[in-house]
């Protein structure tokens, strides 16, 4: 289904938009030093904040044109803010996000609603994620009508049926509601809805993880056809290394809100250096002979730490198989161990040589 | 107002929890009793010119608190009037204020409750005031607001609309609350969505269901509480023969002509609990956790 | 009961006994107004009782001469030995809450009727209306009839134990005469009140007139009660919130809007006479009175028949056949208390101006239609085709009356009409629907425009909203309503037949109707004032300052075992001297 | 918990100050001149000029709420319209039939209204419960005046076993007092009984729907003793909120109930203060009632949480 091509969305409408283009100068994301803390107050009358929570607390990264960048995590580990930051729906406390070299954080209200035309976004619930009460057209259209990116209804009516066969769905069934399909045929939507003002970049956030394994290749294909087609960069965001193996260019792993490894896709499955993204890697049911299974699975110890009092020193310290005194009293830096790999750990050997990463701010 | 609830929920039915309204009217006999009897009632309202065979304010001295008869199917009331005419007309006039009551509840409950529901600023002032308004007792603030507007219709239905409100608002903005963490409200917002639309588009819609369901509480509430204005002698005025005014006038009768009373009581009565079935088949369909509780 | 018919007998004995200024004694106003300036609330009560309050206020004035013992059928005293009768409770029904304590303040029954038991006048009327000494026990005229003196019993004491003086007598009737408007009238004669010892005290005339006995016996209006000091330093307008007087019995306990009960004053000095309607022995038999603030027609009938309540007034036509089924209770019909229904018109603004018009509207009534559609069957009214109420001195001829009133004449109707031009025009008619009695003829009297020739704009409202109205004239046309007391008795007291005076602006083009006024205050003799009347009332069916349909009777109610209560009269239920059989 | 009895106290203020407001404001908003209303159609200018005066409305807005607001802080209510009578006396004598209606009628309505939709919910889908859903639904549905009537006609008038009208204070006569009370407390109780049948039903057949009690009746234990010993225990909690309702629909009852066996109470105060336009009466009676209400929420809310230490959370 996936594989049927029907014709490529031939609107010009979108006349001012610039095609994506493998800009090797410049990065079309760059975020850097992100933060993302949550205030906690307390008392009835008069509030006084007690804390933060650092959802996200110094994350850097960039993502060039036509790259997908794979971002990995346990539940609590902040990727899902990251990629709400991106977006704008959690407003960062510090850090930039530049996008085209426009900075999103300081962008105003019309500014901001111009540059989201060129992101799209697809979520992890493909039901949650869609109004009930709208028909499928309406959610797939509503990027054109916010936009006004056509001039009459019937326009409009073909644009729309036109995303549908993009994603492999029939045309006649714009008039449908949400709960009348199927979950993969739901993603199909989210799908169509983020392509429709077409974007250059798509935050990927979870977009197969509730859908049954053989769906999930299905949409993984879709959105590996669509960024050919369209020349799409994609952050995609994922709980396990397993997803985005097949996907990403490059993959982070994040924990506690910070990224405690980068490394290019191969060199990050065949080497992983951080003690967490092995632990990930040994968890994930990866019937994949590239990888090596070098040990027996590492189970961590309980669960991810409460980010309102995260530890001290390393953050992993706690549930770290290989944790020594030194490792809560000493914050890691994200340091480089190679051209392509750069991680956040005392005891990586080498950790003392290592250069300071700063390849946030231009390539991971 | 029946056939617009019966569309409505066949709308909720198809758009929500994709159950069809037939099926739903199979399974919820409570439910189809009370969109029957509303359907009934409404009906009777619609075409009363045509089945009363006496003019509703048309007097007869001579015939005074008559008992119920081949001419007079209700009796009549102590000028003579028939009183089945009057309770056919008076559906009517209750029906008129119930469904202003639940339209205009649902339309300004929604709009501020979507608005308060969205604001954090607007919010916390309005649930002050909302507390407030809670905290009368809703006879007694409806009894003193008549009191200094004025007995008229419009005001009876204004009184109640005032009071039924914050409850309504307090629940949309519940929902709202919910609703604006969704991902499709995200998924709104960042397509570049501006607010107005996706308060009007995504959040509006979405609170139907509750409405509906609070709305048809408000619809039966509202007929007993003009019912109860009228007869403490401040609702609709005397003349215009709502069922609160047929009874309220016809109590001083009971002990010689209690069909003046009776009637119009049974069709209250009849209504309010119709509006209910109504709300409570509603509620059953659209709260899962209480479907199959019965 | 059956007394209906005995009862028009003795309104016709009783008629050549009429004393003379007996009416004169009455209100100014009609009464309904004087009420709704007091208490506009009790109107919106009464929409249930159909049957306003105000109306049932000035009943108590007196009008004609009617042997008690006839109309309320007791059973002679000597039956019972009098220390047999004492005893027991009494609750009497009030059908709408007590606005003051004060009667100087409100001329309301549901104040009043508690005050025939507490209060007391200088001096009261006998059956035959002939006031009778009561706190007086003497007085005397001058020589050239410019000087009252009188002299009042001795060993009187008030209820809060202050003895009373002569300075107390003159201070509450003069704080009556201030306000009341009859009490005015009698002022214009009087050059000064005072007290001349303990006991006694003149009344110095300006020119001789007996109107100062009327005024001190005075029931209707204000009451001419003698308070003490303690209530007449506060003045009438704002009302003391105490009633003390000298009656046989005395305030317990005042729960407002629930009851006011009153028990025995052991210091009451009953007067020597012989007991006669007001005046005379009072003797109070009951331990203790409570009259109870009922305002739901339909628990005041429950409460009646399971005997929680002895007395109420103002049965409706409807519960009448009920009641007097219903063992242990006694239903009267009060034809010597009635009020006059009719449709006041609009005389100075719209086709009303024209009297032939006033006199189509008359001539094609059908009053009794008008008459049954408020008050049921024909045994609770009576078409009168005088002037004055049927019953009263000189309500009992139809001078005049011929071929206009109740004539139901469509046809020569129509031609007056036609021939004052102004057929087809539109005629407001005022409807209040929350007072079915007048909201009832409005329908009739709609039917009856239409029929001669005329477009109606019925206006369909509440009572309150049209008594606003009809102080604008070119606000409404028709307006039903009635009166009753002093004003249907009357020529002189009736506003509605004062030039321009009333809202309906009676016009009195040939001034003929003045005339007749003038006359009839100047008259000395009864002959010669009936024959005025007489003159007045062929003015009136020419005229037509409002169309008179007739008039209304009252109806009472009370447990069979009541003995001695006169509702008869008007006055409610005189509780003194009235006792419950034991069985 | 002193902490959040604190909270919930401090909560209250507000909302007291907003009820305050619009009580205050009721003579403002009135069309026209509150004066003239109260004067009636046929005041002169000098009536009205006095009731201005007695109810401070020549003075400026802000001076007449504060004065206001003083004088009810300190307990003085001002004087009715009608009668002249202070409101403080006034709603004092009314007091005892008052609480002693809304008292009787609260507790009719819960041994009825609990123990009936206990029963129904734990038979649910039974006869009983159908009966128990259909006595609801018409307790609901009736207009309380209504029922009140046909009570009236059927026990005081027809069978006589009960007074149609009055009140008997429970000092007077002990006798005569419950007799007096039954009818009022027999329409309190059935109409507040449908309320607490509704939502006792439906909260129990929640907790009946909790694994643990799954897991209880699965233990094999008693079928009575997984209701009293579990059921009950946690449905209790819902059920203190609605015997909060129950106060709220007791504080209206009580004007239908008594102006329609003309008992002497506050209720049908208010119900005359209302018809006669006697807005001080009107006022102070919104004011006070209100207050009552907002009193009994602040204490279903301490004992919710007092049952439930989540709340406190």
């Amino acid at each position: 289904m996936i594989t049927q091509t029907s014709t490529p969305p031939t609107t010009q409408t979108g006349a001012s938009h610039t095609p994506a283009v493998l800009e090797q100068s410049r990065p079309l994301l760059e975020v850097r030093n992100l933060q993302v803390h949550f205030p906690v107050t307390r008392g009835f009358i008069l509030q006084r904040r007690i804390g933060s929570i650092k959802a996200v607390d110094g994350v850097n990264f960039s993502i060039n044109p036509g790259e997908t960048l794979g971002l990995v995590g346990e539940s609590g580990s902040g990727k899902t803010t990251t990629g709400r930051a991106i977006l704008q729906l959690t407003r960062p406390t510090g850090g930039e996000i530049l996008f085209d070299g426009h900075d999103l954080v300081n962008l105003n209200g019309s500014e901001l609603r111009k540059m989201r035309r060129s992101i799209g976004v697809v979520f992890q619930d493909p039901y949650g994620a869609l109004n009930p009460r709208a028909t499928a057209g309406q959610i797939v259209g509503a990027p054109l009508v916010v936009h006004k990116l056509h001039e009459s209804k019937a326009e409009y009516r073909k644009h729309v049926e036109s995303l549908f066969e993009t994603v492999g769905l029939n045309r006649s069934m714009t008039r449908r509601y949400p709960h009348e399909f199927s979950g993969g045929q739901r993603q199909r939507l989210g799908v169509a809805r983020a392509l429709a003002a077409r974007p250059r970049l798509v935050i990927l956030d979870e977009p197969v993880s509730s859908l049954d394994v053989s769906i999930q290749a299905q949409i993984i294909n879709l959105l590996q056809d669509l960024q050919a087609r369209f020349k799409l960069s994609y952050l995609f965001i994922a709980h396990d290394l397993s997803v985005v193996r097949h996907i990403s260019n490059r993959v982070a792993v994040m924990y506690l809100g910070k990224i405690v490894e980068t490394a290019d896709r191969n060199e990050l499955y065949r080497n992983p250096l951080h003690p967490y993204t092995k632990a990930l890697l040994s968890a994930a049911p990866v019937p994949d002979p590239i990888v090596e299974r070098k040990s027996a699975r590492i189970v961590l110890k309980g669960d991810i730490p409460s980010p309102l009092n995260p530890p001290s020193g390393c953050v992993f310290h706690t549930r770290c198989p290989i944790a020594v005194p030194e490792c809560s009293q000493t914050v890691p830096e994200l340091r480089q161990f190679g051209p392509l790999h750069a991680a956040a750990c005392i005891r990586v050997p080498g950790y003392g040589d290592a250069r300071p990463d700063s390849s946030g701010e231009k390539h991971v | 107002m029946a056939v617009e609830v019966a569309g409505r929920l066949r709308q909720v039915a198809a758009a929500g929890q994709g159950i069809g309204l037939w099926r739903l009217i199979r399974t919820r006999t409570t439910f189809a009793a009370g969109a029957a009897i509303l359907i009934l009632v409404s009906l009777m309202a619609i075409i009363a010119p045509v089945i009363q065979r006496h003019d509703p304010q048309g007097l007869s001295p001579v015939d005074r608190v008559e008992p119920p008869s081949a001419q007079h199917w209700f009796g009549t009331d102590h000028l003579g009037r028939d009183v089945y005419a009057r309770t056919v007309h008076g559906a009517r006039i209750s029906l008129r204020v119930a469904a202003s009551v639940a339209l205009i509840v649902s339309i300004v409950g929604v709009t501020i409750g979507v608005v308060v529901g969205y604001n954090r600023i607007a919010d916390n002032i309005a649930m002050r005031l909302l507390d407030g308004m809670m905290a009368f007792p809703t006879l007694i603030l409806a009894l003193a607001l008549v009191a200094t507007l004025g007995s008229s219709l419009n005001n009876v239905i204004m009184v109640i609309c005032i009071v039924d409100t914050p409850g309504m608002v307090r629940i949309v903005r519940g929902m709202v609350l919910s609703l604006r963490e969704r991902p499709y409200v995200d998924a709104a917002r960042a397509i570049g969505t501006p607010l107005p639309m996706i308060l009007l588009r995504e959040i509006a819609p979405n609170t139907i269901a509750p409405v509906l369901v609070q709305s048809s509480v408000y619809f039966g509430s509202a007929i007993l509480t003009e019912s109860a204005l009228s007869f403490l002698g401040v609702g609709t005025p005397p003349y215009i023969p709502s069922w609160g005014n047929i009874i309220g006038q016809g109590r001083a009768y009971i002990q010689v002509g209690f069909w003046i009373a009776f009637f119009p009581g049974v069709f209250l009565a009849l209504t309010v609990l119709a509006a209910n079935l109504v709300g409570d088949g509603l509620r059953d369909l659209l709260d899962p956790r209480l479907r199959g509780a019965r | 009961m059956g007394m209906s018919g005995s009862w028009k007998v003795t309104i016709v004995g009783g008629l050549a006994a009429v004393a003379l200024l007996a009416a004169a004694c009455g209100g100014e106003k009609i009464v309904e107004r004087t009420v709704v300036v007091e208490k506009p609330v009790e109107v919106v009560k009464e929409k249930i009782v159909e049957k306003p309050v105000e109306v049932i206020k000035e009943k108590i004035v007196e009008k004609t001469v009617v042997v008690v013992q006839t109309a309320t059928a007791v059973p002679t005293p000597a039956a019972a030995p009098e220390s047999a009768k004492m005893g027991g409770k009494l609750s009497v029904a009030l059908a709408a809450g007590i606005s003051t304590l004060d009667v100087g303040r409100t001329t309301g029954t549901t104040a009043s009727t508690p005050s025939y038991a507490v209060q007391e006048f200088l001096l009261a009327y006998d059956e035959n209306l002939i006031a009778q000494p009561l706190l007086v026990d003497t007085w005397s005229l001058s020589q050239d009839s410019k000087k009252w003196s009188f002299k009042l019993r001795e060993g009187i004491k008030f209820h809060d134990g202050t003895p009373l003086t002569a300075e107390h007598a003159v201070k509450s009737w003069l704080r009556w005469a201030d306000r009341d408007n009859f009490g005015n009238t009698i002022l214009t004669f009087v050059d000064k009140v005072n007290a001349t010892g303990e006991l006694t005290f003149d009344v110095n005339m300006l020119e001789p007139s007996a109107l100062v006995l009327e005024g001190m016996a005075r029931i209707g209006g204000y009451y001419p009660v003698i308070i003490p000091p303690k209530m007449y330093n506060i003045p009438a307008a704002t009302g003391a919130d105490v009633m003390i007087g000298t009656g046989p019995y005395k305030v317990k306990q005042y729960l407002p809007g629930d009851r006011l009960t009153v028990d025995r004053y052991d210091g009451y000095k009953p007067s020597s006479l012989k007991a006669s309607f007001m005046s005379g022995k009072k003797v109070a038999y009951f331990d203790e009175v409570a009259y109870v603030i009922v305002p739901d027609q339909n628990s005041r009938i429950a409460a009646l028949k399971t005997g929680q309540i002895d007395i109420l007034d103002t049965v409706p036509g409807d519960f009448y056949k009920d009641l007097s089924k219903t063992a242990g209770v006694t239903v009267q019909i009060i034809t010597n208390n009635s009020n006059r229904q009719g449709a006041w018109i609009d005389n100075v603004d719209g086709i009303f101006k024209d009297k032939r018009v006033r006199q189509a509207f008359a001539m094609a009534y059908p009053v009794e239609d008008a008459l049954r559609a408020s008050f049921g069957d024909s045994q609770f009214w009576t078409a009168c085709p005088s002037m004055m109420l049927c019953g009263t001195k000189w309500g009992n001829f139809a001078d005049g009356s011929q071929g206009i009133y109740n004539a139901r004449d469509v046809a020569k109707a129509k031609q007056l009409v036609k021939a004052a031009g102004v057929e087809g025009a539109t005629v407001i008619v005022l409807s209040p629907e929350d007072l079915p009695i007048y909201a009832n003829p409005a329908l009739i009297s709609r039917k009856v425009l239409e029929s001669i020739g005329f477009k109606v704009d019925f206006k369909a409202t509440d009572w309150a909203t049209q008594t606003n109205w009809r102080e604008k004239p070119e606000l409404w046309d028709v307006f039903h309503t009635a009166g009753g007391g002093a004003w249907g008795a009357n020529p002189l007291l009736n506003s509605s037949l004062a030039k321009n005076k009333y809202w309906n602006k009676y016009q009195d083009e040939t001034g003929r109707m003045t005339a007749g006024m003038d006359k009839l205050a100047r008259a000395t003799s009864a002959e010669q004032q009936l024959a005025i009347v007489k003159e007045m009332q062929l003015v009136f069916w020419e005229d037509i300052p409002y169309v008179s349909f007739g008039d209304s009777f009252n109806t009472a109610a009370l447990r069979s075992d009541v003995a001695n209560s006169r509702t008869s009269y008007g006055m409610p239920f005189n509780v003194f001297n009235s006792w419950r059989e034991k069985k | 918990m002193t902490g959040y009895i604190i909270k919930r106290v401090l909560a209250a203020i507000p909302i007291l100050v907003f009820v305050g407001l619009v009580t205050f404001s009721l003579v403002h908003i009135a069309p026209g001149d509150a004066a003239n209303i109260m004067a009636g159609d046929y005041a002169g200018p000098d009536d009205v000029k006095k009731i201005r005066a007695e109810l401070g409305l020549d003075k400026p807005l802000g001076r007449q709420f504060i004065d206001w607001v003083k004088r009810t802080a300190t307990g003085d209510l001002g004087r009715s319209i009608f009668s002249g009578q202070s409101v403080g006396k006034l709603v004092k004598q009314r007091l005892n039939p008052t609480l002693s209606l809304t008292v009787g009628g609260g507790l009719l309505a819960v041994l009825i209204g609990i123990p009936l939709g206990v029963v129904a919910a734990w038979k649910s889908n039974t006869i009983v419960d159908r009966v128990a859903q259909v006595f609801a639904a018409l307790g609901l549905a009736i207009p309380g005046f209504w029922l009140g009537f046909i009570l009236l006609w059927a026990f005081a008038v027809n069978w006589r076993i009960f007074p149609a009208i009055g009140f008997v204070s429970i000092f007077d006569d002990v006798g005569g007092f419950f007799r007096s009370i039954a009818l009022p407390c027999l329409l309190l109780g059935v109409t507040g009984s449908a309320v607490l049948v509704r939502m006792t039903r439906a909260s129990l057949l929640e907790v009946f729907r909790e694994d643990y009690i799954r897991t209880a009746r699965a233990k094999g234990l008693g079928e009575r003793a997984v209701l009293f010993r579990h059921g009950l225990r946690a449905g209790a909690i819902p059920i203190i909120t609605v015997v909060g309702f129950l106060a709220a629909g007791l504080l209206t009852g009580v004007v239908v109930t008594e102006t329609v066996f003309t008992i002497p109470g506050v209720g049908r105060l208010v119900a005359e203060a209302v018809q006669q336009r006697d807005f001080p009466i009107v006022q102070s009676l919104l004011m006070l009632l209100a207050s009552v209400y907002v009193l009994v929420n602040l204490l279903v809310d301490i004992a919710y949480a007092y049952v439930d230490p989540r709340v406190r959370l």
